[in-house]
This record gives C-alpha cells, sequence and structure tokens, in this order.
C-alpha cells in the first residue's frame, strides 16, 4: 500500500552551496550565449561578432575601460544603496526619482554660482544631492511608518513627481538665461564637474568611480561587519525576533529608505557633476531601475553588487558597440538583458535549493 | 462633443487599459504573488496586436494576438517564481525588462504605423439621453466588455467556489495546501489571467486607444495598474472605480489646460500621482481593511512540503 | 631616403593607418538618429536626409546610421565609437547631443560633426536648424482660411523656444486671413511621447470648439489619426502626414534636410567645412508647405503659395512688425522684423494664444 | 504490554463498543524522518463510538501518527486498514471521503472569509444551504456559532468549533482532535466534552490526541500510550491512576524532586500595577487591571489556560510590546518605570526574556547561532563601536553551548538545525549569560524533551538562589508546582492574587483557572 514517490523534490538548502553559488553565472552566462546566438543569427547578424563586441570590446581600450567604469558606477552606488533596504525587506522601487531630486538639488549650487571657482562647490553638491535623495526617500518612509501606505507604490509615484519637477525646472526657473530657453541650464562650471581619474585621452572615468569604490567599500564592511546592519538583516528575515530583541521596525524602514535614497541622490550628482555637465531633461536611462537588478544580480551582497554592476555595465557598453559592428537594432540588447537576468534568476535556485529524488520531508522535521 | 462629455465619456477608454491591467494584477495579486512585469507584458502585446491587426485588419485576432504574446510572458514569470523560487520583485522587473526589449524589436518596422480606429457603439435610445447618453452609452464594445469583465470578476472573487480558493490561497497557502488545494496550479492560472488581462490591455492601448504604433508607446500605464490594485485595496470594484478616476484626472487636465485656466500644467499632471499617495495612506490607516483585503501572503513564495 | 625605406615606411603607414588610407578614398560619414525612424517625423526626415546623402555621394561615401540614441550619458559612447571606427563626418540628430557632441569635436579636430538644433558652434562642430515657423505661417494661413468655429487648437509637447516660435508663426497666419479667429487654445502635454496622450489632447481641444488642430512635434500620429476620426482639419510639423488623415490633412509644415547635409558633406570633401550655423528655410528649399488639402478653395491656395514665394524672395517675413504679445505689448515695432537671435529663443506669446509660459 | 491488535474486552466498559469490529486498524505502521523514526511498527484500533486517546509527550510520535491517518503523509511501512479493508491514504481528500475528519491544533481556517465560505471549501453544497446546516448542526451539538461571521472575528473557542462542525458535516465516522484543549479556555473545554460525548453516543469514533492526563482520564474509553515512536500500551485510563499513565507516557516516574523554597525578603525586582491592555488583535483578551511584586530570590509563576492573555503580558513585560508613555509607570523595574521603554533598554536594565516561540522570535532559523547570540548579547561585549566583535560572539555563543550541554554542529550550526529542546536551551542559555537580574521565561519547556525541561528548569531555580527575581508563565501546573515560589492565575485578561505555592493544592488552582479565583483566597498571601 506504500506509493513511494520517486518524483524531484526541492529541499532547502541549511547554507549556500558554494560550487552552485560558481556554477550560477556560468550558467547564466551559457545559456545567455546560446539564447543570443538564436536571437542575433535571426536578427542576420553573425553572433560572434555581436558577443565579440558584448564581452570583449568593453575591454580592449583605456576610452572602454573608462565608459565601464563610468557606466557601472551609478548602478552599483544605487544598488548599493538598495540592497540595504531590500535585505530588510524594504522596497524602494523609486531610486529613479530619488537620483532625479538629488541632480536637481545639486544642480543648485552651480547654477546659482555659476562662476564660481570654490573648492568647496563640488562637496557642497555632493552633501546637497545626497540630502535630497535622502529627503525624498523620506516621504516614502514617513508614509510607510506615520499611514502604513506600502513604499513600492509611494516611490513609484514618487518618481513621476520627481520626473514632472524636473521637466518643470530645466524648462522654467532653472533653464540657462543664455541658452535660447532651451530646457536644460547652463553648463556647470569646471569647478562644479567632478575631476577625471586620468586625465587625458579622453577617458571619462571620474571622481564618481573613486566615490562608488569607497562607498561599496564601506558597503561591504558595515554588511559584514556592523551591528547595524545585522538589525536590518533580522527586520527582514525575521519580524519578530527582530521585535524581541528590541529593534525597532520603523528605524528599519526609515534607515533602509534613507540610506537608498541617499545613494541614489549621490548617482544623480555623479551624473550631473560628471558626462552629463548640466542639468537637463533626461538625467538617467533607467539607472534607478537597472540598479534594483543589480542589486538582486549581486545576491545583495556589497561585492557581489559591485560585480553585478560592472557585469550589467559591460552589457550596455557592449550593446553600444554591437549596435555600431554588427548592425543590431537598438532594442536588440534590452532583450538580451533580459534573457540574462531571466536566466540568471533561474539558475539561482540551485545556491538555495538543493533536488533529491524521493519523498522525505525537511530533515529534521519531526511533529 | 463638450468639455464634460470629453473628460467624463473619455475616462472609459482612457480607463481602459489600466483597468484590463489592473484587474489582471489584482487577480494574481490575490493569489498572493506580486507580478511588477506589467508594464513590460502590456508593451509586449501592444506590439504583437498591433501588427495583428495591421496585417490582417481584424482588431479581434489583434486582441487575440496581443493576449497569447502576454501570457507566454507570463508564463516565464510564473516559471521563475514557481518554479525556480525567484523573489517575485526581481522576477517580474526582468520579465518585464524581456518584454520591453521583444516589443521594440519585434514592431521595429512598424514604427509609427497607424490603424484604423474601432467604431463606437450605440445603445440605441440610451446614446441619445443628453449628457449622460454619450458618456454611457457611446463607447466601444472592448470599453463595455471590460466593465464586463470587471463586473464579472467581482461575481467570481465573492460568489463562485474557485474565486473563494483564488482569495484563501493568496491568504495563506500553506492552509490551502492543507486542505488539498494544489497552491502551484491556482497560482499559475492566476498568472496567466494577468498575462492574459495585461495583454488585453496592451493590445487596446495600440490598436483602439491611440491606434498607432510606436517603441515605448505605454509609458509607464503598467506600472499605474500594479499601483491602482493597491490604491484599490484589492476590491474589483473600488480598481475599478480607481481606475476611471485616474482617466478622468488625466483627461481633466486637458480640459482644463485647453479651456484656458491658468493652472501650472506641469502641477496638473503631478495631481494623479500625489492623490494615489493621499488616498493610498487614507486606506492604509485602517489596518483591518487592509488585513481583510490585502492577500497576506503577497510576494511570498510558497514551496509545498510533505 | 632609398626606395626600399620609402617602401618600407609607405606598409607600415598602410598598415597602421589602413582605415584612414581607406577614408582619404571613401568619406566615412555617421548618423546618430534620436528615435526609432517611423513614416513620418523627426527621425524620418533625418533619416531622408541620410539616404539623399548616400545617393547622392554613391561610391564615394560609406554610411553608418544607429537610431534610436536619445540624449543623455550613452550617446556619447556611441559618438565615440564612430569617431573611434574613423569616421570623417558625424551628424547628430537631437538637441540633447550638443554637449557631448562639442566634447567629440574638440577631441577629434579632424572630424566634422554636424549637429541638429543647437546653438554653440566650434571649428569642426557646425549646426543647422530649419525655419520651421516660416512654413509655420503658411500652415497657419490655411487653418485660418479653413476654421468656421474661428477656433484652433495647438498641441504642443513643451513649451521650448522654437515651439513657441513655430506656434506664434502660425496663429499670425491664421489672424492674417481670418479676422474673425478667436482665441486659439493650447495644451501642453508635459511628456516627451506619450500616443495616448497626444490623441487625447486632440480631442480635448474638439471639445473645446476646436475645429482645426495643430499637431506640433507630436513624435507620434496619434492626433492627426484622431483628427480624422472626428472630422475636423489638422495641421502638422515636420512631414506631409496626409496618409494618416486622407480626408482631413490640411496642411503640413514639411521640412527636408537633404539639401543641407548635401551641402555639407560637399563642404567636408572639399576642405571647405567650418564650424558654422545653418539656419535654412523655403529660400533653400529647407521648409515648405505641403499636403495641402483639396478642400481649401483655389484662390486659398494660390494665397498660400503665393506667400511662400514672397518669404522665400525675402518680401515678407512672418515675424515682421508690428507684433503684440498677449499682455498687448508691443515685441515687434512696425517696420521691423525679429532677427534670427530673437526667433531662436523665442520667449513670448502672440496676441490671440491662450495659455502661458513658464518663466 | 498490551498488543492492541487483540482487543481486550476488560478493558473497556460498554459491551457495545467492544463487540463491534474495529472501524480503523493500523499495523506495524513505520514512519522514518531522516534524523528520526517518527513512527516504529505502530498498531492500533479505534472502534465506532469510542473515545480513543493517544497518549504521549511532545515528540512521542504522535502528530505523525494521525499525519499518516490522515493522509498528510505517507507511511514507509505497515498497513492501514479501514472497516476491514486496507486502504492507501494517498491525502487528506481520501481520507475525508473515507470518512475521517480531522481538527488540527493549529486551525485551518481563512482569516477573511466568512465560516460558511470557509466551510464550503471542503464540503460540498451551495453557500446558502451549507449556512443553513451549520445552524443545525451548531444547535444540534451545542456548539452556537454564526455563520455568516467572518473568522477573522472570532475567539479560539469559536474557531475550533468551526473545525468541529466543518468534520461534522462531512458526517464522518472517525474524528481525529489533535491537542484539541491546548488552546481552549477552560470553560470551553466543558463544551467540548459534552460536544464529544454526544458525538460518541451517536456511534462517532474519535481519536483524542493529548499530553494532558487528567483529561484523558475524564473522557476517554481508551488511550494508548505512545513513547519515542512505540507503542507502549493501550488501557483503561478510567482506571489507569494518572501517576500510572505519566509512568507509561514518561517511561519513568515523573521527577519530583523539589527545589528548596526560597525565603521571600529581596527587594521588589519587578513591579506591574493596575496594568490594563487594549490587544489590537480582535482574537486576543485584553489584559484587565494585573497587579503583582517580584522579588529577589523567588519564583514568580503565572499559570493559566492559553489565550487567556498571558502571552499578551509576556509582550509587554519583555518591551516586544510597550504602553504609551504616561503609563509607563505600571511596569516599574528597580523602582524605574520601564513600560514604554523598548526591549533592548529593557534588558540593559538586566532584564532578559525567553519567549514561547523559539523560531522566529527566540531565534532566527536561518542564522547561525554565533548570529543569534547577537540578537540580545550585544551588550556583552560583541559590539564595539557599531562593529560586531567576531571573537567575542563566537566565545560567547560556545559558552553558551557548553554550559546548556547544547546539541549541535558547533556555534556556525543555523538555528533550524537543532531540535526543540536543544534550540529552547540555547536560547535560555544565551539569556542566562546575559546575568539577567529579572527573568521572564514564557513556556519554559513546551514541546522539548523531559531531560532539557529538567536542565531547564534547573537553571532557573539556581539563577533564584543567586538572588535574582523570575517570572515563568506556564501552562503546565506540574512544572509551576515544581519551581515556582509563589503562583498566580490569569483567566480572560484578568490575573488573580498571587498565592503562594505551598499554601494552595493543584485542585484550587485548576479552579482559579477556570475564573473561580476565591478558590485559594482564604489562604491568600498576598
Amino acid at each position: 500500500m506504500m506509493t513511494p514517490m520517486p518524483a524531484w523534490r526541492m529541499v532547502p538548502r541549511e547554507q549556500p552551496a558554494v560550487k552552485a553559488l560558481a556554477a550560477v553565472p556560468l550558467v547564466t552566462i551559457g545559456l545567455t550565449i546560446l539564447c543570443s546566438v538564436i536571437l542575433f543569427t535571426a536578427l542576420g547578424s553573425s553572433p560572434s561578432v555581436v558577443l565579440y563586441n558584448f564581452f570583449v570590446d568593453p575591454f580592449t581600450s583605456a576610452y572602454n575601460i573608462g565608459e565601464l567604469l563610468i557606466k557601472a558606477s551609478p548602478l552599483i552606488l544605487i544598488a548599493q544603496g538598495l540592497a540595504i533596504g531590500f535585505r530588510a525587506r524594504i522596497w524602494n522601487i523609486g531610486a529613479e526619482g530619488q537620483l532625479t531630486i538629488g541632480a536637481i538639488a545639486a544642480s543648485l549650487i552651480p547654477i546659482t554660482w555659476s562662476r564660481s571657482e570654490s573648492a568647496l562647490i563640488l562637496p557642497a553638491m555632493i552633501l546637497l544631492g545626497a540630502t535630497a535623495g535622502l529627503a525624498w526617500a523620506g516621504i516614502a518612509a514617513f508614509f510607510r511608518t506615520r499611514y502604513n501606505a506600502n513604499e513600492i507604490i509611494v516611490t513609484l509615484m514618487l518618481n513621476q513627481i520627481a520626473f514632472q519637477l524636473l521637466y518643470y525646472l530645466v524648462t522654467g526657473p532653472l533653464r540657462d538665461p543664455m541658452g535660447f530657453n532651451f530646457p536644460q541650464s547652463a553648463p556647470f562650471p569646471d569647478a562644479a564637474l567632478y575631476p577625471p581619474l586620468f586625465s587625458g585621452a579622453g577617458v571619462r572615468a571620474n571622481l564618481s568611480v573613486l566615490i562608488t569604490i569607497l562607498v561599496s567599500l564601506a558597503a561591504w564592511i558595515l554588511v559584514s561587519k556592523s551591528f547595524s546592519s545585522f538589525r536590518l538583516l533580522v527586520g527582514g528575515i525575521a519580524p519578530n525576533a527582530a521585535r524581541y530583541a528590541g529593534f525597532s521596525g520603523s528605524r528599519a524602514i526609515w534607515i533602509s529608505l534613507l540610506v537608498g535614497g541617499a545613494a541614489a541622490g549621490l548617482a544623480g550628482v555623479g551624473e550631473i557633476a560628471g558626462p552629463i555637465g548640466k542639468l537637463q531633461r533626461i538625467l538617467s536611462p533607467g539607472y534607478g531601475f537597472a540598479a534594483i537588478i543589480v542589486a538582486f544580480l549581486g545576491g545583495l551582497h556589497p561585492l557581489g553588487i559591485v560585480m553585478a554592476g560592472l557585469f550589467m555595465a559591460v552589457i550596455y557598453i557592449g550593446s553600444d558597440s554591437a549596435m555600431l559592428a554588427a548592425d543590431i537594432p537598438t532594442s536588440a540588447p534590452v532583450v538580451f538583458q533580459g534573457f540574462i537576468l531571466v536566466f540568471y534568476l533561474a539558475a539561482h535556485v540551485f545556491v538555495r535549493y538543493e533536488f533529491r529524488r524521493g519523498s522525505s520531508l525537511a530533515p529534521g522535521r519531526r511533529t | 462633443m463638450d468639455a464634460f462629455v470629453f473628460v467624463f465619456g473619455g475616462a472609459f477608454m482612457t480607463a481602459t487599459p489600466l483597468l484590463l491591467a489592473a484587474l489582471g494584477e489584482l487577480t494574481v495579486e490575490k493569489s498572493g504573488v506580486l507580478n511588477l512585469s506589467v508594464e513590460g507584458m502590456m508593451a509586449l502585446a501592444a506590439a504583437i496586436a498591433f501588427m495583428a491587426t495591421y496585417n490582417t485588419g481584424s482588431h479581434l485576432l489583434g486582441f487575440a494576438a496581443g493576449a497569447v504574446s502576454a501570457m507566454i510572458l507570463s508564463v516565464v514569470f510564473a516559471t521563475l517564481v514557481l518554479f525556480f523560487m525567484a523573489n517575485q520583485v526581481a522576477a517580474g522587473l526582468a520579465t518585464g525588462i524581456l518584454g520591453l526589449g521583444l516589443s521594440a524589436l519585434l514592431a521595429r518596422s512598424y514604427e509609427a504605423f497607424t490603424l484604423a480606429p474601432l467604431s463606437k457603439l450605440d445603445v440605441p435610445l440610451l446614446s441619445d439621453i443628453p449628457i449622460l447618453g454619450p458618456i454611457l452609452f457611446h463607447q466601444d464594445l472592448v470599453v463595455y466588455l471590460t466593465i464586463g469583465i470587471g463586473v464579472g470578476l467581482i461575481a467570481f472573487f465573492y460568489r463562485t467556489r474557485a474565486g473563494l480558493i483564488l482569495r484563501v490561497v493568496g491568504e495563506n497557502p500553506h492552509i490551502a495546501h492543507s486542505l488539498g488545494f494544489s497552491v502551484m496550479k491556482i497560482r499559475f492560472r492566476a498568472i496567466l489571467f494577468g498575462g492574459f488581462m495585461a495583454g488585453l490591455a496592451g493590445a487596446y492601448a495600440s490598436t483602439v486607444l491611440t491606434p498607432v504604433w510606436s517603441q515605448g508607446m505605454i509609458v509607464g500605464r503598467g506600472w499605474i495598474a500594479v499601483a491602482l490594485v493597491v490604491f484599490g485595496t484589492w476590491r474589483p470594484l473600488r480598481v475599478m472605480m480607481g481606475a476611471y478616476f485616474f482617466g478622468a484626472a488625466l483627461l481633466g487636465e486637458l480640459a482644463v489646460q485647453s479651456g484656458g485656466i491658468a493652472i501650472s500644467s506641469q502641477l496638473m499632471t503631478c495631481m494623479p500621482y500625489v492623490l494615489t499617495i493621499i488616498v493610498l495612506a487614507v486606506v492604509s490607516r485602517d489596518a483591518v481593511r487592509i488585513k481583510l483585503n490585502a492577500p497576506v501572503s503577497l510576494g511570498e513564495n510558497y514551496r509545498p512540503i510533505g | 631616403m632609398n626606395v626600399l625605406a620609402k617602401t618600407l615606411t609607405g606598409m607600415a603607414l598602410s598598415i597602421v593607418l589602413s582605415s584612414s588610407a581607406l577614408a582619404a578614398e571613401k568619406l566615412k560619414i555617421g548618423f546618430i538618429v534620436p528615435n526609432p525612424i517611423g513614416e513620418v517625423g523627426w527621425d524620418h526626415e533625418l533619416d531622408r536626409g541620410r539616404q539623399a546623402v548616400a545617393e547622392h555621394f554613391g561610391d564615394k561615401a560609406e554610411i553608418q546610421a544607429v537610431d534610436s540614441v536619445g540624449e543623455g550619458p550613452d550617446s556619447t559612447r556611441v559618438m565615440n565609437k564612430m569617431a573611434a571606427q574613423g569616421a570623417d563626418v558625424i551628424f547628430l540628430g537631437s538637441f540633447g547631443h550638443m554637449n557631448d557632441g562639442l566634447k567629440l569635436a574638440r577631441r577629434h579636430p579632424d572630424i566634422a560633426v554636424i549637429h541638429a538644433g543647437g546653438y554653440l558652434q566650434h571649428d569642426n562642430f557646425a549646426t543647422y536648424a530649419v525655419r520651421h515657423y516660416e512654413g509655420a505661417y503658411l500652415a497657419g494661413m490655411a487653418a485660418g482660411y479653413a476654421t468656421e468655429s474661428g477656433t484652433i487648437g495647438i498641441i504642443a509637447a513643451f513649451p521650448l523656444p522654437e515651439v513657441v516660435g513655430i506656434m506664434n508663426s502660425y496663429v499670425l497666419g491664421a489672424q492674417s486671413v481670418n479676422p474673425n479667429l478667436g482665441d486659439v487654445k493650447v495644451v501642453w502635454m508635459n511628456s516627451w511621447f506619450d500616443p495616448a496622450k497626444n490623441k487625447a489632447s486632440a480631442e480635448s481641444l474638439v471639445s473645446q470648439g476646436a475645429d482645426v488642430i495643430f499637431s506640433l512635434f507630436p513624435g507620434t500620429p496619434s492626433a492627426v489619426a484622431a483628427a480624422e476620426e472626428m472630422g475636423v482639419y489638422v495641421t502638422v510639423t515636420l512631414s506631409d502626414n496626409t496618409r494618416f488623415a486622407p480626408t482631413r490633412h490640411l496642411a503640413a509644415i514639411q521640412v527636408d534636410f537633404r539639401p543641407i547635409y548635401i551641402a555639407k558633406v560637399q563642404e567636408v570633401m572639399d576642405g571647405k567645412f567650418t564650424g558654422n550655423d545653418t539656419f535654412a528655410g523655403i529660400k533653400d528649399d529647407a521648409v515648405g508647405v505641403a499636403g495641402l488639402s483639396p478642400d481649401l478653395a483655389d484662390e486659398q491656395r494660390e494665397a498660400i503659395l503665393a506667400k511662400q514665394e514672397e518669404i522665400r524672395s525675402g518680401a515678407f517675413h512672418p515675424f515682421q512688425g508690428p507684433i503684440t504679445d498677449r499682455e498687448g505689448k508691443v515685441v515687434v515695432a512696425a517696420g521691423t522684423s525679429l532677427d534670427d537671435g530673437a526667433i531662436k529663443g523665442m520667449n513670448f506669446l502672440v496676441g490671440g494664444i491662450d495659455t502661458t509660459l513658464p518663466n | 504490554m498490551i498488543d492492541p491488535a487483540k482487543p481486550r474486552n476488560d478493558a473497556v466498559g460498554d459491551a457495545e463498543r467492544t463487540c463491534s469490529p474495529a472501524l480503523l486498524e493500523m499495523i506495524g505502521i513505520t514512519k522514518c524522518y531522516p534524523a528520526v523514526v517518527a513512527n516504529d511498527g505502530i498498531d492500533l484500533q479505534v472502534r465506532p463510538g469510542e473515545i480513543h486517546a493517544i497518549l504521549g509527550e511532545n515528540g512521542a510520535g504522535k502528530s505523525t501518527l494521525m499525519k499518516l491517518i490522515f493522509g498528510v503523509a505517507t507511511p514507509d511501512g505497515g498497513e492501514i486498514r479501514w472497516k476491514g479493508q486496507p486502504v492507501s491514504m494517498e491525502n487528506p481528500a481520501t481520507a475525508r471521503s473515507l470518512g475521517i475528519g480531522m481538527v488540527f491544533q493549529h486551525f485551518s481556517l481563512f482569516e477573511t472569509v466568512s465560516i460558511t465560505e470557509n466551510i464550503s471549501l471542503t464540503v460540498p453544497g451551495t453557500l446558502q444551504d451549507l449556512s443553513g446546516r451549520i445552524r443545525r448542526m451548531s444547535e444540534e451539538f451545542g456548539l452556537p456559532i454564526n455563520p455568516d461571521a467572518l473568522v477573522h472575528n472570532l475567539s479560539v473557542g469559536e474557531r475550533q468549533r468551526v473545525e468541529i462542525i466543518r468534520c461534522l458535516l462531512q458526517e464522518p465516522e472517525l474524528l481525529i482532535l489533535d491537542e484539541p484543549t491546548s488552546v481552549l479556555p477552560l470553560p470551553y473545554v466543558r463544551q467540548l466534552f459534552a460536544t464529544l460525548r454526544r458525538l460518541a453516543e451517536r456511534g462517532i469514533a474519535i481519536l483524542y490526541i493529548s499530553h494532558k492526563l487528567e483529561e484523558i482520564r475524564e473522557i476517554c474509553h481508551r488511550a494508548t500510550i505512545l513513547r519515542q515512536g512505540r507503542v507502549r500500551g493501550t488501557v483503561d485510563p478510567a482506571r489507569t491512576s494518572a501517576s500510572e499513565l505519566a509512568r507509561m507516557m514518561i517511561g519513568r516516574e515523573i521527577p519530583h524532586a523539589r527545589h528548596k523554597r526560597a525565603s521571600r525578603s529581596g527587594r521588589v525586582h519587578l513591579r506591574v500595577a493596575d496594568l490594563s491592555y487594549n490587544d489590537p488583535d480582535p482574537h486576543s483578551v485584553d489584559l484587565k487591571q494585573i497587579s503583582f511584586e517580584v522579588r529577589a530570590g523567588e519564583v514568580f509563576g503565572i499559570a493559566g489556560v492559553s489565550g487567556n492573555g498571558q502571552f499578551a503580558l509576556a509582550r509587554l513585560l519583555s518591551g516586544e510590546e510597550t504602553l504609551p508613555a504616561e503609563e509607563s509607570g505600571r511596569i516599574v523595574l528597580f523602582d524605574k518605570p520601564i513600560g514604554s521603554m523598548g526591549a533592548e533598554d529593557r534588558r540593559a536594565r538586566g532584564l532578559a526574556f525567553v519567549p514561547e516561540e523559539r523560531i522566529g522570535r527566540g531565534a532566527v532559523p536561518d542564522l547561525s547561532l554565533s548570529q543569534n547570540v547577537l540578537l540580545t548579547g550585544h551588550r556583552k561585549g560583541m559590539v564595539r563601536r557599531g562593529f560586531i566583535r567576531r571573537r567575542q560572539r563566537d566565545r560567547f555563543a560556545e559558552r553558551c553551548i557548553d554550559e546548556m550541554d547544547v546539541r549541535c554542529a558547533g556555534h556556525r550550526a543555523p538555528a533550524t538545525s537543532l531540535s526543540g529542546g536543544n534550540l529552547q536551551k540555547f536560547i535560555v542559555g544565551r539569556e542566562l549569560l546575559l546575568e539577567p537580574t529579572t527573568f521572564v521565561v514564557s513556556q519554559p519547556t513546551w514541546g522539548i524533551d523531559v531531560g532539557a525541561a529538567a536542565l531547564v528548569r534547573q537553571r532557573l531555580v539556581d539563577l533564584r538562589d543567586a538572588g535574582n527575581a523570575i517570572v515563568v508563565i506556564s501552562e503546565e501546573l506540574e512544572e509551576l508546582f515544581e519551581i515556582s515560589d509563589r503562583m498566580a492565575v490569569m483567566y480572560e485578561g484578568r490575573m488573580s492574587v498571587p498565592v503562594a505555592t505551598t499554601s494552595v493544592r493543584p485542585e484550587q488552582v485548576g479552579q482559579m483557572m477556570i475564573g473561580h479565583f476565591d478558590a485559594a483566597a482564604p489562604r491568600q498571601t498576598a
């Protein structure tokens, strides 16, 4: 009468499998390459040319590596901030808006003191930008802690409001008086721009890369060693235990959103004081959303995020390069990105679960 | 057509894609799954539906093709969250990106093509009633069908056994499993239905509402649909009213402008978003109400044991 | 220097500079267009310019084109990639490419960069724009003739100076032929791109009594198609949109970048390229009225075309004084006309337009 | 040892019951989990109309056995017979179709839907029809409920009635009740017993799972005793003494090693004065005017059936729930109002707490023991300038493992890998190492093996003897009589006047647990 069940079962691993952890990127990339061969062949391009441009070309020149860094920098920066919240199960989807507000606030300084050469300009911009991003995210924290309003929705709505604010400002109060009323601010003075790391050679990598490295290091140290990060983690994975220990839930919400907002604001400063050099109607090609993916790709771990950010940047840079070299449509790299992410998420299951044959229950479970 | 009819009659059309997608997402969320790929599913469906209608001249085929394409994408999402136990937020975003990319890639040679609009149906006699006639009884078929689907969903959730099972799976998958319901199967069907509805929404946006195909034409409507579900506290009727309110607010802004009333147009554009936050705060304060309507297990993956 | 050394040097050079050696025979031309290329509109017209260059220069030019490269930090990379691949000429299709394009030009003095819509120039960074407002005056005349309600509605994205200039010129044109014209209604979409909102804006204007609408840089033909559906006349910028409103297309301002593009490339080939600004209008065949509706009476049509010739010859200027703004202040005195700088930076609305501009 | 396969006629009084053939028969049922053999060759017979107890300690294999009967799990060996026919219980649906109903210890009810809707999920019929049947059923068996009410608004007792009615509507021939009284206030227990007797009279067999000896002796016709996954005997509980039952259940005499009583002279550590509290959770009772004090060198026991407000009181004492600032003085620790203080601040003042839930509250399941030490122990030199000092942390964890004899794979083992008893030892050990002056423990030995329980109790007494104040909240009267110096009883959110343990008898406390607070009044000592 026994009915043995030979079906495969997923059993959670007690600890993430290190072997699987290493295999995930390989499996992901393997599947993606397979998929892209099909995709690009269908589009009439040579997959080898496309793949070369995607994965090799970004490393072939100092310029490209500089671009890689400057692209990865905001992604990593934002993702580090978001990951803190995600670990605590606080879902800040509004980094794009926080980035925008940070950039707007920081731009006030060089727009107001457009001829200043003061060395204080840049630090003031960094401070103001981070604070503004923090404050914008703080709105969501306020609504969540005070009114229990879901932070996903509030941060999403705040994105839209931030965009409208930016449009209003660049077409109105903050536009360049000498700029024929075009929707952008006056170009910032040099004192308001991040100094390039490697002068000359056109390599655009600048101070923001260093800031990102510092923030990532800080995040790494804090996450692995700080007690605050432990509190947030517990709040996320076992809210009742956090309550028992006396770790405040609303404090976790505030910290998560504020840190995420500050990081996004900082990334906003990095864009206007870096590659853009002014306030304009489009500040970010969706860094705020891409960073969510970077955070998850990186396993919410600071070092993983650095790797994931670089990886995403390679895809971005590679897609620009592939567009020109292999004449693929602009949208193809987006599809490519989508596949990578889907495959990664699927492959990641092997880190957390093992597959066993048989009908046995989780180990040690007695009733 | 006067401004009043424009706003309150037009709101039905403006609301229809939001409502279709929101009702789909509502069903998905009621089963305990948060699918953030609505925007991507709508975009893909908009592209596929447009191509189908453009080449066949049939709106029906367009809607069918759109719905199928979004359902395929929703299967990708379902596989990630139900089988691979991926984080639902991440899986939704990833699937959404795939949808957005595919929509732009597949329909790239249709950029800025247009279609003949879907004719509006006049309900005999009723559409001649002054003001109310043109507002309520001069709409296209899909508008009526969407309202019908909404009413049908209310009946489904609160009058049928299957709807009851869906709701309880969202509340507590563990108990549902112990009572012998297949959480996976029910959630899978809900996700598929969400894809179907997002598909109809995308198809409506590209083949009826605009009717034009352009890359990126969904411009955030999928996200608004996600927001509407929370806004409506997971009740179909409130979601329907919310969608209509949102549609009217969007058109009201345009009517105010074209009426020459001097209010900052950017401020007006922000209003629907600001109002959403405020209303959300008001409804969320009532914790019991949220508790009774919000799917408790929302966003948590469920793995059957034993 | 002996022959061997010469040969070796030549070989080395040809290896090192193989790409530029080839380029000496073929001019490498890159085109960057900000959006997907459709059947009408800005990107379509830019692409038509590219095609003209390809046809006109044939074997002498090697063309590389990328679309959907909007403004923002990423456009730089595409430009630089083109430069690295040995482009000699790069056409930038968006105002938003200005700053990055300028940086590119500074870094690569040997590349001719030609930028649409900007206001800054450099030795090897030229700009071009078309006198859209000239065509707008003519389209406005058509609108003035066609309106029966006396109400015209305009849909525009954001109050940019070029947009304001076109709007003013259009309204002046309409007023010039229709003394009974009421206030012109305006909807600002506050969105760079939203087909559904574009269509709803048209419906909103019609609901307020407009029987001619003007779709000003919409980025999508959905308002034009909506006009056809609602049975109101439509005028539109950039391209002839008759295909989207077969019976209701009143007039289009047709721009034509082809003459500018060919002239610029020729300049480069002849070594005469400089970082100047081209502001081409009807006179240069870069702007004109197109798609005039058969519903217009013959004399109306003739009047419009006659005005086009007057503008071509310089006998008429759309911004010819006296012009008063909404508050009744004289902004262009009688006997004068606006200079190009004032046109490009226009920040006032002429009387009769019922909207406001941000300050 | 009695062979249950051969029913002993003399064991049961009622001739009809004994003579009828077995409804359910289990022969040599075995169920193994990777770490343990939960059921080892179980033989069991249940006849129509009998209330059959399955008696055993936590972990004896009772619940596993029930799951096998109900098809929630499948056995690895042995045979189940229903009315003499071998059957395979594939899933609960199979069991239900045969006529087996089960009321789980944790109710399978959905909060957001009505009683009728809940029942309609497993019982066929239209809602209207069901609603009428529920009403009739509730009148027939004395189980008053309103079918249209949302479950969300129901008390624990009402929920249990819903569960029972749900089973009865399927007209079961066998009803399984898993620890039905563990969550039930005493008056409801009376009602339940009355209902069960009525059901048995109608020929329904009832499997009654419990570890409460008195209950079983009161209501059950037969009892099968399980220990360590094996049947240790089948007896007539009414004719078997409680101590005999206990011996069979535990395998030896109940340790009655009474600890030395403390002299009650120390200073007051903890004082609760006139504490009232509205629990936002509508299923929980509100606390009403609770007052007591605990002095140095005494163990203060709080008895009562679950659901009478003890757990809310525990949360208020621990600081997981706080009072508004103006009411802070209702809880005083060493003359300092702490009612509005958070858990961390209270802990810093020497108050430690062990909650009744170990997984997810007392410990984070996915984290290692070392990390779990940080939860409350971070003040013990494990954090400096905001950073964790791993060495100090790990050393603390190891000390905790050593001193409490925690069986685990070292301090890096995740908390989930520990058995209930070992985890409880770990948590108690962790809190003891904080050297609390005031120690609040909720359900210290709930669901853990006897050895671990004895160790935990010993440590509590040791802490008392070192001059500290201890509050023990427990449902186990025996435990409270063993270790507490004074005790009070909670009933429906109120607390009785505390009495000295030596001055009351268990029967008196039992009376108090059903609300007769004056049962021990003449000899009260407070």
